[in-house]
């Protein structure tokens, strides 16, 4: 799974936590919670999806470090390396 | 009297009604007038002033004072294929003749089973402000209305005074105008084809949304006074003439309350069992989730006519009573 | 000015036919009448009934003076002044039974028969309240120069109201030819005349109107016959009116529930014994103008007619309700 | 007999669209059952029944628009005993002020709690102008059908029944705030340890152990859980706690977590995701709409950190919860860095005191200092 994929299961996650947004428009530091409005609900939702679509179990440890797009496909990545 | 090469005349009301009998008096040779006075005396208030002298004693007919004997005698002459207009000197007095106008001329195609129309017409002076105390002031055109056979017409404008005579007599059915006494004098212009004018419908006589005020006769003339100075403060106030009490045009008021959704009906008879609780009450029935206020009425105090001028005026309905009512219930009463 | 006592001359010689048509007559009012008082008990005819049992002598005396074109104003006791008048007995039959083909559609009853081709104005039920009524029929008459007579049937009773008055003095102030018809039954209700009349000589009372007068036996239909053509003819000739007194008598109460405190059952036995029927019928059989064949088949006559017009008043359908408010006002302009 | 109405499902609803009915003619039902949805201008509502009983006949089509208290349904009962749902909130229809037809009418058209508008006629009557003064008309519209509400229209109903509520609030309810700071760190840590042996499914977000310190707190000081109805305080015996849910879109909801005190943290987490869920696509039930008892707002994740809440009427008290900061924390004469949650009370002075205020304030501090009890 490529960097590619990896973004498109994230935007799809996003999409559906926020079918207002367009994720696609993210700038890949931009803060997501801030800018798509996910609260913490939304947070742990998108963290169930990941670990349902990625099988990628993040700790709540990791949460604060999953503020951008760049930091997630780095952590993604570097978790299904 | 006219001047009909003017386009416009101007005459009292007084007048406007003697113009409408001599009319009615030409086109019609079954037309007469009876009642106390109208000939040699010319009439209580003068209306038929004059007439004796054009048409005649046979037409021009004084009576003796025997209400229930002349008007049951305008009864039998409207059976008898004659188109009689009763005069009858006030509303007062006609209480000596309730018995032949409620019990028979209200009743007689109906008994019949609709063999025996009365094509009669009764005009009386009605209506209190001129101190003539309890037995001359009475206002009971909304208590006739009451009865169902005959109509109750209340011309309160020139165009009514001239028009509505010549309505009533083409009418089959007993016709009852009542002339507010207050109003003889008025002056004004009249076009001078005035003609025939409807008796069954009432009239939108100024526009407004804020308020219907809803009234007849003497008291509609109040009704447009109070109006205008509402109007300066903002306050559009519509206005209707009832001109018929019976039947009752109610569409035309209830059309306007519910654009309004406020309705005061002013009525210079007594308040209870009036028309205008009968008013009142098809406004409930009709357009009660219309209604941004209680209906209110303003009516005459429930006292015998007192003599003294300033008792008088304190039973009619007054102007500054009628703004004051409007401005509590649209809410600018400060 | 003239007086008459018409009653007290001797009756005139008629002939057959007459005498059998005025007995004819008197006996088909006395005979709906008792009709109508079997149908009251059985709920047939409900309201105020007010049977004429002996006073038929007036109704069709009186009547005989009168043409088509004249016009009849009639009290709350009109069966007979109705039938006479020529309205159909089923028609009136019908009418007390509240019935679509009474000749008030159901809308009147007993006390307010109509008829517009007979010029019957009808049963009255306001005492005096037809008076003035008569007066202005008349009053149209005159400004239409037709000579015509409106005749206006009145109880002793009538005399106390107002618009006796008035009326009698209309018409003779203006020269209205009404013949007014007064049926004095001695009783208004159950006042006897002397205690609502401090005059109970009501033929009197028109002369201060200056009104032409007669009194007649109200029981004696020659008598009235007579007497009302002479009267009549005074309207029709002079065009002004006359009071016209029928001293009479009713043999049933006033209406149907009514006990009769008023009067003892020893006077009403002696008026009936001067039963108008029986009286004119004795005396015709007595001068051979009539005998018991011809009372015979009057009486089967009549009785078949009052089984057609119960056949017909029962067979009759109900006014529609839909037609309730029918005619309150005119369904046409007036021409 | 029982007849199933329209509910009321708000103080601001005045009438609701049925959008489909989940029963037919002949069904039985038992009480609790969800037998119908209903749009109304705040979400698609499944209503329940209140009666066991047996469906015999559907008096309104899907599609109808009807007012509050219509009847929907007949239902055949075995006892003609008619078992009412606690009146949570009083029905619009029970305003008792004077209020004029043409008002009342504008009112249900334009979905205004009458109860939360101040009446400017004479005698202090609500008159026309008071509704148009708390909703103004809107430009003509096409009309409504179910399921495909205008969203613009959806949003400015709601807003004004927002509005409407809040004004209302405002108006009548004399509030108190009390505000304070809690050290965090015992319940962080604690949590943090529990979520850590948890699959991702199973965490317990920080909001849990909050609601469910306010449960406790409540329950010893009970008076704040309740309603001030009609001139009086009603201390309510269940505990149904709103929280406040912001919706995408803008507006937002309170439904509630029904009987909130009997539930442990694994399950007001459970109820806690499926009311949001719930709330955000549609699909609440109608005792969730209306039978709060007492309303939880935490803005924590905004990075508020004090929030001053407006109570929602008739309930008279909101809890309210801002970020968790870390800040400098003395205790014991040690300055330390702590997780700090600012809380705050806001309360119906008519109802409670400061005092009590106080108490409930201390009370969730306490539970939030013990969290292994929660």
């Amino acid at each position: 799974m490529n960097e590619n994929d990896i973004k498109e299961v994230i935007f799809t996650i996003l999409k559906r936590l926020a079918p207002e947004s367009d994720p696609s428009e993210l700038a890949p530091d931009e803060n997501i919670r801030k800018a798509l409005d996910i609260d913490s609900f939304d947070a742990l939702n998108f963290f169930v999806r990941i670990d349902e679509e990625l099988g990628v179990s993040v700790p709540e440890a990791d949460y604060g470090k999953l503020n951008t797009l760049t930091e997630m496909l780095a952590y993604f990545s570097r978790r299904l390396a | 009297m006219t001047n009909s090469d003017k386009g416009l005349h101007k005459l009292t009301y007084r007048e406007a009604v003697r113009e409408a009998i001599r009319e009615a008096m030409h086109k019609d040779e079954r037309v007469f007038l009876m009642g106390e006075d109208v000939g040699r005396y010319g009439g209580c208030f003068a209306v038929s002033k004059g007439l004796l002298e054009e048409f005649g004693s046979e037409r021009i007919r004084d009576t003796p004072l025997s209400e229930s004997g002349f008007v049951g005698a305008g009864i039998g002459a409207a059976l008898g294929g004659m188109r009689p207009i009763v005069e009858v000197m006030t509303v007062n007095f006609s209480l000596l003749a309730a018995d032949q106008i409620l019990n028979t001329a209200a009743v007689y195609l109906y008994m019949s089973g609709g063999q025996f129309n009365v094509p009669l017409v009764i005009r009386m002076a009605t209506g209190g402000g001129r101190q003539l105390a309890a037995q001359h002031s009475r206002s009971l055109e909304g208590w006739y209305a009451h009865i169902p056979g005959i109509k109750v017409v209340c011309p309160a404008t020139l165009e009514d005074a001239r028009g509505m005579l010549w309505t009533a007599l083409q009418d089959p059915d007993p016709v009852l105008i009542f002339e507010n006494a207050g109003l003889y004098n008025m002056e004004g212009t009249v076009t001078a084809t005035a003609g025939p004018v409807d008796i069954d419908r009432a009239r939108v006589c100024r526009a407004g949304k804020d308020i219907t005020i809803i009234s007849y006769s003497a008291s509609l003339h109040k009704s447009i006074e109070a109006a205008a100075i509402l109007a300066k403060e903002g306050i559009e106030a519509e206005v209707i003439d009832l001109r018929s009490l019976r039947p009752l045009d109610e569409q035309t008021f209830l059309n306007s309350v519910a654009a309004s959704h406020r309705a005061l009906i002013v009525d210079e008879g007594c308040r209870s069992g009036s028309i205008a609780a009968e008013i009142a009450a098809r406004i409930m029935e009709n357009v009660f989730y219309e209604l941004d206020a209680p209906v209110a009425r303003l009516c005459s105090v429930e006292v015998p006519m007192p003599y003294a001028g300033h008792l008088e005026q304190a039973v009619l309905p007054q102007v500054d009573q009628i703004v004051n009512l409007v401005r509590k219930m649209v809410g600018a009463d400060g | 000015m003239h007086r008459k006592e018409s009653g007290k001359t001797k009756t005139d010689m008629v002939d057959s036919v007459h005498a059998r048509h005025l007995l004819h007559s008197m006996i088909r009012i006395r005979r709906l009448e008792e009709k109508c008082a079997e149908l009251y008990s059985a709920m047939k005819i409900r309201g105020f009934l007010h049977l004429y049992d002996g006073e038929e002598a007036v109704a069709v005396g009186v009547l005989e003076a009168l043409t088509g074109d004249d016009a009849v104003v009639a009290t709350y006791r009109e069966h007979g002044h109705a039938l006479i008048r020529g309205i159909g007995m089923g028609a009136i039959l019908a009418e007390m039974y509240g019935k679509q083909d009474g000749c008030s559609r159901g809308r009147g009853g007993s006390m307010h028969l109509f008829d517009g081709k007979a010029r019957f104005y009808g049963g009255n039920a306001i005492v005096g309240g037809g008076l003035p009524m008569a007066v202005g029929l008349a009053l149209a008459d005159k400004m239409q120069q037709r000579s015509r007579v409106t005749c206006c049937f009145f109880g002793d009773g009538a005399v106390a109201e107002g618009e006796f008055h008035e009326s009698m003095n209309l018409a003779a102030l203006w020269h209205l030819p009404v013949l007014f018809v007064c049926e004095n039954n001695l009783y208004a209700m159950g006042t006897a005349l002397k205690y609502s009349q401090a005059v109970v000589d009501l033929a009197t009372k028109a002369a201060s109107y200056g009104v032409a007068a007669a009194a007649v036996d109200g029981m004696d239909v020659l008598a009235v016959e007579k007497a009302a053509k002479e009267a009549a003819e005074v309207v029709r000739g002079s065009g002004k009116p006359f009071f016209f007194e029928c001293r009479t008598y009713r043999f049933r109460a006033h209406s149907m529930y009514d006990p009769e405190l008023y009067r003892s059952k020893a006077e009403v036995e002696e008026w009936k014994g001067r039963c108008p029927i029986a009286t004119f019928a004795g005396k015709m059989k007595d001068q051979g103008t009539v005998g018991d064949g011809d009372i015979e088949k009057i009486e089967q006559d009549v009785a078949r007619e009052i089984d057609e017009a119960v056949a017909f008043a029962e067979a009759s359908p109900w006014e529609s309700l839909e037609d309730l408010t029918r005619f309150v006002y005119s369904e046409r302009r007036a021409p | 007999m029982a007849e199933f109405c329209m509910p009321s499902l708000g103080s601001d609803m005045q009438a609701g669209t049925l959008i489909e009915w989940r029963v037919q003619q002949g069904d039985r039902v038992r009480r609790r059952d969800v037998i119908a949805v209903v749009e109304t201008d705040k979400a698609a509502i499944e209503i329940e029944v209140y009666e066991d009983g047996v469906i015999e006949s559907l008096l309104v089509e899907p599609g109808e628009k009807v007012a509050v208290g219509t009847a929907m349904a007949v239902i055949g009962t075995e006892s003609a005993v008619k078992e009412q749902a606690m009146p949570a909130i009083s029905a619009p229809g029970m305003h008792r002020g004077k209020v004029s037809p043409y008002a009342r009418t504008l009112a249900a058209a334009r979905g205004v709690d009458l109860n939360m508008v101040i009446g400017t006629g004479p005698e202090g009557a609500i008159c026309a102008a008071d509704i148009e003064q708390a909703a103004p008309a809107e430009p003509a519209k096409p009309a409504e059908q179910p399921g495909e509400v205008a969203e613009p229209t959806q949003r400015a109903a709601m807003r004004r029944a927002i509005a409407s509520a809040m004004a209302r609030s405002k108006r009548e309810i004399p509030h108190y705030y009390l505000q304070t700071r809690i050290d965090m760190h015992r319940t962080l840590q604690w949590l943090a340890s529990e979520n850590a042996q948890r699959p991702i499914k199973e965490r317990i977000l920080p909001v849990v152990p909050l609601i469910r310190a306010v449960a406790l707190a409540l329950g010893e000081v009970p008076e704040l859980n309740g309603y001030w109805l009609d001139d009086h305080h009603r201390i309510s015996e269940a505990m149904h706690i709103g929280f406040v849910i912001a919706l995408r879109q803008g507006g937002l909801m309170a439904p509630a977590i029904l009987h909130a005190d009997a539930l442990g943290l694994d399950e007001l987490m459970t109820a806690l995701r499926d009311l949001i869920q719930r709330a955000r696509s549609g699909g609440l039930r109608s005792t969730e709409m209306t039978d709060a008892t007492v309303t939880i707002t935490s803005l924590g994740d905004l990075g508020v950190e004090t929030v001053y809440g407006i109570i929602y009427p008739p309930q008279v008290a909101l809890v309210g919860f801002g970020k968790i900061i870390e800040q400098p924390w003395a205790e014991d004469g040690m300055l330390g860095i702590r997780p700090v949650l600012t809380a705050t009370l806001a309360a119906d002075h008519r109802a409670t005191d400061g005092h009590r205020g106080a108490q409930f304030l201390d009370a969730l501090n306490r539970y939030l200092q013990e969290p292994e009890k929660l």
